[in-house]
């Protein structure tokens, strides 16, 4: 365990070191972001006074070296655009989209794993073949046209829900959430499932996969020798033993929720840390786009290092000290 | 999902204020949103025409000073005075905000502020200076108390968002939401809204769905291809107006051997956008009357100068070049390309209203006349860098752009100085001439008008220097935007030139 | 003694997408009380699948087509779902032949042991654990709280099939079905179950039926034998008859190809080619194809005759003792 | 000897049962897979036929006209051929458009897949086969390239490398190749542990030779199992880079290009113009999608009976 | 007694897995982690006479098959030598290497695992003989053939794939593989264990005539001493890494001497015992990892004293042909 975290924790060093040199110098790449900032109306001196003021005028190298200084001492840089500090512009924007990346994730579970057991236990019915078809729909639909699609609908059409925002929020266990309040969760529900629509499918064929396989193991032929009723072969000896698939990959999916969220985070206005880093990427605030990878990355091996626990405690077989990532 | 008083508006925005900070950033929808919690010394009304704001009256007095009288009885939003104190603080902090990336540094050089009494305020230049009450419009008086001495953090955290304008600070949630109360002491016309909630809405079809929906009340910045069906719905309320805002294309006009112009067999050629006759060719290829009707599906105006007609300083000889392909034809062959050459026309694709579409068109155009013309067009953070100096040399890399210019003082020589003028590093003349034109006549006028106190004698010059550089093909004026607000029934937006989304022009019908 | 278990004429068949597979194809057997059946044959032979359809736990595309199984004197051969989950892992338990495959690796071996129980009987769970820890005792496990405790993969193959034998008594069954529970075992290993199994069929009377293809083995430990072949049983009897007095050429050939029975260095007894492929069997008997003693009757199934108390099927019954 | 031991008897083959007969004849048991099969080679067939069957050519812009923008299926071209499908903003003809953006959508996943698979497959080799040190820092890598969602990987790279069919190529080879190399690896050293590559050592055969003659083979089924999937993920992706406004550029639409750019029109009644192009887009990647599921059915020796 | 063929001295072999440098990390900030290893094989002495065969029998794990593929250079040893005809086949080079291991070839157990899926039978068998030179290309065919008809498949087979065989037909071609590079020396590593009894019995007859006609030399490896006993002159047995016991067949099997041999021979089922008691020895097999110290049965044996625990009883000889490693066989 200890290894294992070791592990990790260098793991996480050596990313976010590669990480912020590629993103540093990339980000320099791409253009010129003085040219974005400063108002048309600036005249030439002007132009010159931001490059400075925003250090843009230093060599490259010096730029970060000066920023590996500050970032030791917790300082990302502060948002070219924004003029505040680029780490509490994204701290900020981080329960948004973990409150719709942790709901989508609810979804695909709750909706997905029924499904899939379904499917998985009557792989033979008409209505297992409409989910599977399903769910090939939803690895194929792309997020961006489905998200439009559920706003006309459910908020155009029907007028069942809000189109676009985040609504009221409210505090659980002390941190600010739209999943508190009523309106807030009117609100998470149409992204959430724009957003989860992928994982659903996902929850399902790996659900599925994994009954069918399961059923056909000798322990539940075992089980039902020992004479034990279908409900608890089903539901405690296959399903214990698929949630160790399904908990490991959806958790690891987490990871490309909050990824993916760029693109559902653009179409329903939702202000998280997705729609800042596009905006970031577009109006090349590379203190933000270095900031956002920075906690990105330190958030995967943190997520990594729940899902090996989580599996560790789900599959007795395995230690975490004997894996070999 | 409407409140339950129907004295709250929701605005859906398309674009997000990056701060609530007046003096940081000078920037479209900062500028917007800073007007309505802090007042200037002189306002402009929708048609961008000077009106009295925190000041009542102001003119020269002499060639180099000018005298403003402020409004007295103003209380801001903290209950204290305002006064010449406040104005003199803002005038020192705005231009050098920490961290800004773009200050207000233009409008306020070579001007010094000095304190008269409590209520009179003297700016000098060391020039002649007709533009002082423009530049001066563009200043929100921040409070010499609350605000002068405070970050940009404390404005976004509201402390220090003390302003005497109509509305006070409410709430911020930067990518969410911005809230405003109605300042119920406001000096001016009360707003009709007890509570103002703007929210951004990037994405065109979704701010639209939000507002068919009933999240929001009203949209700013209705994409062109929904108009048709809006106008259409019932419970839908339009307003459009022009702009100040003029797309145009800029033609290299400073390099022998241009990199994106090539003879047809691709060999470089020498510039033939150095020729007058070709870039009047270009500009007769142009059918401005389809851009206007197919691409911006109506809703834009052809453009002949640099302004609308009604803004300070344009001419009214000025008509928008004709579509004329067997004219444009003609003048190629008459310059020596009877067969055209090859061109790339660059362009941002998300910066002006379907820009890269327009772009696409006039390549099919240009292609028509014989210009073989390939478009790229790309994000303007690519954009914009590449466009000013991209080329090795640190020039402005490409042949042929496609670029928009709003005129933020409203008045003629905005685009003159920036755009027409010979580029001119030390005297700030020129900064976005990307085509380099340089015309010393053109030049002449321009500084000179730039002198003249006069209006009506300065009005003269902007027109002859509008003339002079159309008549040289400076650059390639195709249309005006026009911005459209929708509201659903019941709420009109008064369309501003300077695309701004007050909630103060929002009326109940 | 009472007959705990009467097969006859069973038939289960695979109806899959090439064929018919006719896994039993006519099987006839009892099991009397405190006796233990060695149901010996090849791989494929289908005595899994024999073992299975007692249990009534054979899957779709497989169904029982034909016969009658009767337990305790009840018919229980397709018998409604509900009645066979009352007797599976009650009057008849199953021990399996992979004891790594057949613990669910997930949970803890308590908890598999008492829902055995609990299945059958409302007894509050600390009492069905104190039977499972009893039970793990009877089989010779030292410290059975702890091993109660431990997941299957912190078992050796030996604990666990010990642990499938203690739960294969906890509801003290009449019949027994082991399908080859000491074939992934070693020698010392498999020694120590078929001891555990053999004392308690002993001490509780009850009936087993001893799936193996390894005939020493049963040859130790089973009163009757049945040979199986292709499906269907060959010859049967009591242990010393079929293993010192084949009749059927085939368990001559494979009491011939054991090695132990032969002089060392010498040739084995070979039976030539291999199994008959269940979608093509030959017409009649299905040994035909590799008998030595075959001849053109052979292409006509055999009736079943009984010879001193032994059954079979054989046109040409061998001599006794002499090799074929 | 031949006396003493007969030659097992065989029943006289027909006809040789090559591995790929049997793959073929256990692939078309699924009709729905079938279906699936000969619509994408349909799609395909168009998109290489698409010069050649389409009535303009939309990245010529002398061909394009906006004065034939947004008009509806079934309208007349100023040039005077029928758009069944309508026309988009900027005058492309829709069928044309959409078969054009075909080979673009089409050549940008394959190529993706293919430089990817490649390149992961030598590098999931080489760990496999080296093992010890050298594989420890392969998988490492290869874990964290994983550990970050490939979308986001693709976007930050177009984005800073700009638009061009190119660039989205390489962008989504660096967003994928580690999902071969893991596939590969693991495969790999499932089969390294055979006893036939025992045999093979045991033969005195170069390592080159096993890993290439013996492994390699071996490994390729899950390998075109991933490579189909990834496939249809790269063709989803661009269309989501597009959407995003870093894919492709606007002028040689790819059909993730043509759906963002009819994503503006979706309110305005014109559903013509991202419907059409979303409808192939769906097409294709549900067929390849189907079919790389029936791949992974038939590959997959855990189903195996 | 004639030179043996092959003579394993002292060989040993360790499996260790390594800490990598967050184990290290780990290990100084005085976590118990420590690396593993596992004495597969450890130090035997084993040397097999030209056309003999040596039975190897012991336990799941007791290191059997480790110990065959050191001998067919599959892993290379910890310690000690193999001697391939007097010399050291670590020491050759070349040519002389290849022959040496050509030599030596070895039998699989899993007739599925171990022929290669996508490879024609002609391919399997042809494949090294053609890569070495032993044939040309063109006859490679014939020479298939050729070698198929030795192990009794028919030849007209040979452009079938392995799946499309029999258990029984596979295991033979696995053999026509290793006979196909004219080796000396088989290492049978439990060649006939996943095969049906019948099958069995055509595999172990097939073996016995290719050892006449062809004077192969064989290491037998098997748990099945019926197997062992009717196929090997000479028998050794292994347990938990070490040989315990080797003896020639017939003698070991009328008197074993080490109290493991003595309890593996009594617990065997055979077909002559009838309605027996089964009486096993206690306990398992314990883990390689973590082996008893001394002697590695004493935690097992009826016969096990305090120097059991203390001290590792040597392969002694305790008669020209037999050796045995207890320090109280004589007790019985
Ligand atoms: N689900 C199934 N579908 C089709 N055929 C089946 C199925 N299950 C078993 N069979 C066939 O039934 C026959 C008998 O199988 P069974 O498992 O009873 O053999 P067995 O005698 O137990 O063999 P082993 O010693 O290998 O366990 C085999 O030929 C097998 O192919
Ligand atoms: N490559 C390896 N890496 C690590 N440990 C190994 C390796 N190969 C074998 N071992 C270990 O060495 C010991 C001996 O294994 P080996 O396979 O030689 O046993 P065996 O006697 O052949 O057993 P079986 O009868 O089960 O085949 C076992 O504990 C095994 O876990
Ligand atoms: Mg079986
Ligand atoms: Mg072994």
């Amino acid at each position: 365990m200890t290894v294992f975290i070791i592990r990790r924790l260098m793991q996480a060093l050596l990313v976010v070191f590669l990480m912020s040199v590629i993103v540093f110098f990339g980000v320099n790449v791409i253009g010129d972001p003085v040219h974005m900032l400063v108002s048309p109306d600036a005249d030439q001196a002007d132009i010159e006074a931001t490059i400075r003021r925003l250090g843009l005028d230093r060599p490259i190298w010096e730029q970060y070296l000066l920023f590996v200084s500050g970032a030791a001492q917790g300082n990302l840089g502060n948002s070219f655009i924004f003029g505040e500090p680029a780490l509490k512009l994204i701290l900020h924007h981080m329960p948004a989209t973990l409150e719709l990346a942790f709901s989508a994730l609810f979804l695909a579970v709750a909706v997905g794993v029924p499904l899939g057991l379904y499917a998985g236990l009557y792989p033979d019915s008409l209505l297992s073949k409409g989910i599977m078809a399903g769910s090939i729909l939803g690895f194929s639909l792309p997020t961006f046209w489905v998200g439009l699609m559920l706003i006309m609908l459910f908020a155009v059409e029907l007028g069942w829900l809000p189109s676009t925002g985040r609504g009221d929020t409210g505090h659980i266990l002390g941190i600010e959430t739209s999943l508190a309040t009523r309106d807030g969760l009117s609100h998470v529900l149409l992204p959430a499932m724009n957003l989860a629509l992928l994982k659903i499918s996902l929850a399902i064929r790996l659900t599925r996969a994994g009954v069918r396989e399961a059923m056909g193991q000798d322990y539940v032929k075992y089980a039902r020798a020992k004479g034990l009723s279908t409900r608890r072969i089903v539901f405690v000896h296959v399903l214990k033993n698929i949630m160790i698939p399904v908990v490991t990959v959806m958790g690891l999916e987490f990871g490309s929720l909050i990824g993916f969220s760029v693109v559902t985070e653009s179409i329903f206005a939702w202000p998280g840390m997705g729609k800042l880093l596009i905006d970031a990427i577009l109006q090349l605030d590379r203190p933000v786009v270095v900031a956002y990878l920075m906690i990105i990355v330190l958030f995967f091996v943190l997520i990594n290092l729940i899902v090996d626990i989580l599996y560790s405690i789900l599959d007795p077989r395995v230690r975490l000290r004997d894996q070999g990532a | 999902a409407t409140s339950a008083s129907a004295e709250k508006l929701t605005i859906g925005l398309a674009s997000e204020p990056t701060a609530m900070d007046p003096h940081f950033h000078n920037l479209g929808p900062n500028n917007a949103m800073a007007f309505h919690i802090y007042d200037r010394l002189v306002a402009q009304d929708e048609k961008q025409n000077l009106t009295p704001g925190l000041a009542v009256s102001w003119q020269p007095i002499d060639d180099l000073t000018w005298e403003f009288k402020l409004r007295e009885g103003v209380t801001f939003h903290d209950g204290s005075d305002f006064n010449a104190d406040d104005v003199l603080c803002t005038i020192a902090r705005a231009p050098d905000v920490p961290n800004s990336p773009s200050s207000f540094g233009a409008y306020l050089k070579g001007k010094t502020a000095e304190k008269i009494d409590d209520y009179t305020v003297h700016i000098k230049t060391a020039e002649p200076y007709p533009l002082m009450a423009n530049d001066i419009s563009t200043i929100p008086i921040v409070s010499d108390s609350a605000g002068c001495a405070a970050t940009t953090e404390e404005f976004n955290a509201g402390t220090a968002a003390v302003g005497t304008g109509p509305f006070k600070f409410g709430n911020y949630k930067p990518g969410e939401s911005i809230t405003m109360l109605r300042n119920d002491a406001y000096w001016g016309d009360a707003p009709a809204w007890t509570e103002v909630e703007f929210r951004p809405i990037k994405s065109g079809p979704s701010r639209v769905a939000a507002l068919l929906a009933g999240d929001v009340d009203m949209i700013a910045g209705v994409p062109t291809t929904d108009i048709a069906t809006l106008e259409a719905n019932e419970d839908i309320q339009l307003s459009q107006g022009v702009s100040n805002r003029v797309i145009y294309l800029h033609l290299d006009q400073f390099r022998e051997n241009s990199p994106f112009v090539k003879g047809n067999d691709g060999a470089e050629i020498k510039n033939p956008l150095m020729d007058p006759k070709v870039r009047t060719a270009i500009s007769k290829a142009i059918n401005r009357d389809a851009i206007v009707d197919r691409v911006m599906e109506g809703v834009a105006l052809p453009a002949g100068q640099l302004l609308p007609d009604g803004f300070f300083g344009v001419s009214e000889n000025l008509q928008p070049v004709a579509y004329d392909p067997e004219g444009a034809k003609a003048l190629l062959a008459e310059a020596g390309y009877p067969d055209g050459f090859q061109l790339t026309i660059h362009g941002p694709n998300d910066r002006y209203i379907n820009d890269a579409k327009i772009a696409e068109a006039i390549g099919q155009m240009l292609t028509r006349v014989g210009i073989k013309t390939s478009v790229e067009t790309m994000p303007r953070s690519v954009y914009f860098g590449r466009a000013s100096k991209g080329s090795p040399e640190g020039l402005p890399e490409f042949s042929f752009i496609l670029v928009g210019w709003g005129a933020g003082s409203g008045e003629a020589s905005s685009p003159l100085k920036s755009l027409i003028h010979s580029y001119d590093k030390d005297k700030g003349f020129g900064s976005s001439n990307r085509g380099r034109h340089s015309s010393a006549e053109i030049d002449a006028v321009i500084e000179e008008a730039l002198r003249t106190v006069d209006d009506a004698k300065r009005q003269e010059l902007l027109a002859q220097a509008t003339e002079m550089a159309i008549e040289n093909v400076a650059i390639i004026p195709t249309h005006f935007q026009v911005n459209t607000w929708a509201a659903k029934k019941g709420l009109e937006y008064i369309p501003r030139t300077d695309e701004y989304t007050f909630a103060t022009g929002v009326v109940k019908q | 003694m009472r007959d705990v278990l009467q097969v006859s004429a069973l038939r289960t068949h695979f109806f899959t997408h090439a064929g018919v597979v006719k896994a039993v194809d006519g099987v006839d057997f009892t099991v009397r009380k405190g006796e233990v059946m060695g149901l010996v044959g090849e791989s494929g032979s289908g005595k899994s699948i024999t073992g299975f359809s007692i249990l009534g736990l054979i899957d779709p595309p497989g169904r029982i087509v034909d016969g009658s199984i009767r337990f305790n004197g009840a018919e229980i051969a397709n018998a409604p779902e509900p009645a066979l989950q009352k007797l599976r892992g009650n009057r008849i338990a199953m021990i399996f032949q992979d004891p790594m495959m057949t613990l669910n690796p997930v949970l803890r071996i308590d908890t598999q042991m008492i829902e055995a129980i609990q299945a059958h009987e409302s007894v509050p769970r600390q009492t069905a654990w104190e039977r499972s820890r009893d039970a793990l005792g009877l089989v010779g496990i030292p410290s059975p709280e702890e091993r109660l405790r431990a997941y299957p993969h912190q078992l050796s193959g030996g604990m666990r099939q010990r642990v499938a034998i203690a739960t294969a008594f906890l509801n003290r069954p009449d019949l027994i079905i082991a399908d080859e529970p000491t074939t992934a075992l070693d020698v010392t290993i498999q020694a120590q179950i078929i001891h555990e199994a053999q004392k308690l069929t002993r001490q509780t009377g009850t009936a087993m039926i001893w799936i193996t293809h390894d005939l020493a083995v049963v040859a130790g430990l089973a009163d009757h034998i049945s040979v199986m072949y292709a499906g269907r049983i060959v010859e049967q009897g009591a242990t010393d008859d079929v293993i010192d007095r084949p009749l059927h050429p085939y368990t001559v050939g494979l009491l011939g190809s054991v090695p132990s029975a032969n002089k060392r260095g010498q040739r084995l007894y070979q039976i030539e080619g291999m199994t008959p492929n269940m979608l093509a069997m030959p017409k009649g008997c299905a040994f035909a194809p590799r008998c030595r003693a075959a001849t053109p009757d052979c292409q006509t199934a055999p009736p079943i005759t009984e010879v001193d108390g032994r059954r079979l099927r054989c046109h040409y019954p061998q001599v006794q003792g002499a090799a074929p | 000897m031949s006396d003493t031991i007969a030659p097992e008897t065989s029943t006289p083959a027909t006809k040789v049962e090559t591995p790929f007969r049997r793959f073929a004849s256990e692939f078309f048991e699924s009709r729905i897979a079938t279906v699936a099969l000969c619509l994408l080679g349909l799609i395909i067939v168009l998109a290489v036929l698409a010069p050649w069957i389409t009535p303009q050519n939309p990245y010529d812009l002398a061909q394009v006209d906006v004065m034939d923008g947004r008009l509806p299926p079934g309208s007349e071209a100023f040039a005077g051929y029928t758009m069944w499908l309508g026309s988009d903003g900027s005058g492309r003809d829709l069928y044309s458009a959409i078969l054009y953006g075909l080979r673009i959508s089409l050549s940008v996943g394959v190529a993706s897949g293919i430089i990817a698979l490649t390149i992961g497959m030598a590098i999931g080799l080489l760990a496999a086969y080296a093992g010890g040190r050298t594989e420890n820092i392969i998988m490492r890598v290869v874990d964290l390239q994983l550990s970050f969602p490939a979308a986001l990987v693709a976007l930050m790279l177009v984005a800073i490398m700009g638009k061009g069919v190119d660039k989205i190529i390489l962008a989504l080879v660096v967003a994928q190749w580690a999902y071969y190399a893991r596939t590969v690896r693991g495969t790999a050293l499932v089969e390294r542990n055979k006893e036939y590559v025992e045999a093979a050592q045991c033969l005195g055969l170069s390592r080159l030779r096993v890993v290439f003659r013996h492994i390699l083979p071996n490994c390729l089924a899950p390998l075109i199992v991933v490579g189909t999937v990834q496939t249809a993920h790269a063709i989803s992706l661009e269309a989501t880079l597009s959407f995003l406004g870093v894919g492709l550029p606007q002028t040689e639409p790819s059909l993730g290009v043509l759906i963002a750019n009819g994503f503006e029109y979706m309110l305005s009644g014109r559903y013509w113009i991202s419907v059409f192009p979303g409808l192939a887009l769906l097409l294709t990647v549900v067929s390849i999608n189907l079919v790389g599921d029936q791949l992974r059915d038939v590959l997959n020796p855990r189903l195996k009976k | 007694m004639t030179a043996p063929l092959l003579e394993i001295r002292g060989v040993s072999k360790r499996f260790t897995k390594r800490l990598d440098v967050a184990g290290k990390i780990a290990q100084h900030l005085g976590s118990k982690i420590r690396e593993e290893t596992v004495h597969a094989v450890d130090a035997v002495d084993l040397s097999i006479a030209p056309g003999e065969v040596l039975g190897l029998v012991g336990e799941s794990g007791c290191g059997k098959s480790t110990l065959g593929r050191v001998v067919a250079g599959i892993h290379g040893a910890s310690d000690g030598q193999i001697l391939y005809d007097g010399t050291d086949i670590a020491a050759l080079t070349g040519a002389e290497k290849r022959a040496a291991t050509l030599a030596i070839q070895m039998i699989f157990q899993d007739p599925f695992a171990s022929l290669n899926p996508r490879m024609r039978v002609e391919d399997i068998i042809g494949e090294a003989p053609r890569v070495h030179g032993l044939v040309s290309t063109s006859d490679t065919s014939d020479y298939v053939e050729e070698v198929m008809g030795k192990v009794g498949l028919d030849p007209s087979l040979k452009r079938r794939y392995p799946h499309q065989f029999s258990g029984g037909q596979r295991q033979r071609i696995g053999i026509a593989r290793a006979l196909a590079v004219k080796p000396k020396f088989l290492v049978c590593d439990e060649a006939i264990a996943a095969l049906d009894v019948s099958i069995q019995a055509q595999v172990i007859n097939l073996f016995m005539d290719l050892r006449q006609k062809l004077g192969l030399t064989y290491l037998f490896i098997s748990h099945d001493l019926s197997v062992v006993e009717h196929i090997a002159d000479r028998v050794a047995l292994m347990y938990l890494g070490r040989i315990v016991e080797s003896a020639p067949t017939e003698e070991l099997f009328a008197a074993p001497k080490h109290p493991y041999t003595k309890a593996l021979l009594a617990e065997a089922p055979r077909l002559d015992q009838r309605k027996r008691d089964f009486a096993p020895i206690e306990g398992e097999i314990p883990s390689p990892l973590d082996p008893p110290p001394g002697c590695h049965f004493n935690p097992r044996c009826p016969l096990a004293r305090e120097d059991c625990r203390a001290r590792r009883p040597m392969l002694e000889t305790i008669s020209p042909t037999r050796a045995v490693a207890c320090h109280h066989w004589t007790e019985t």
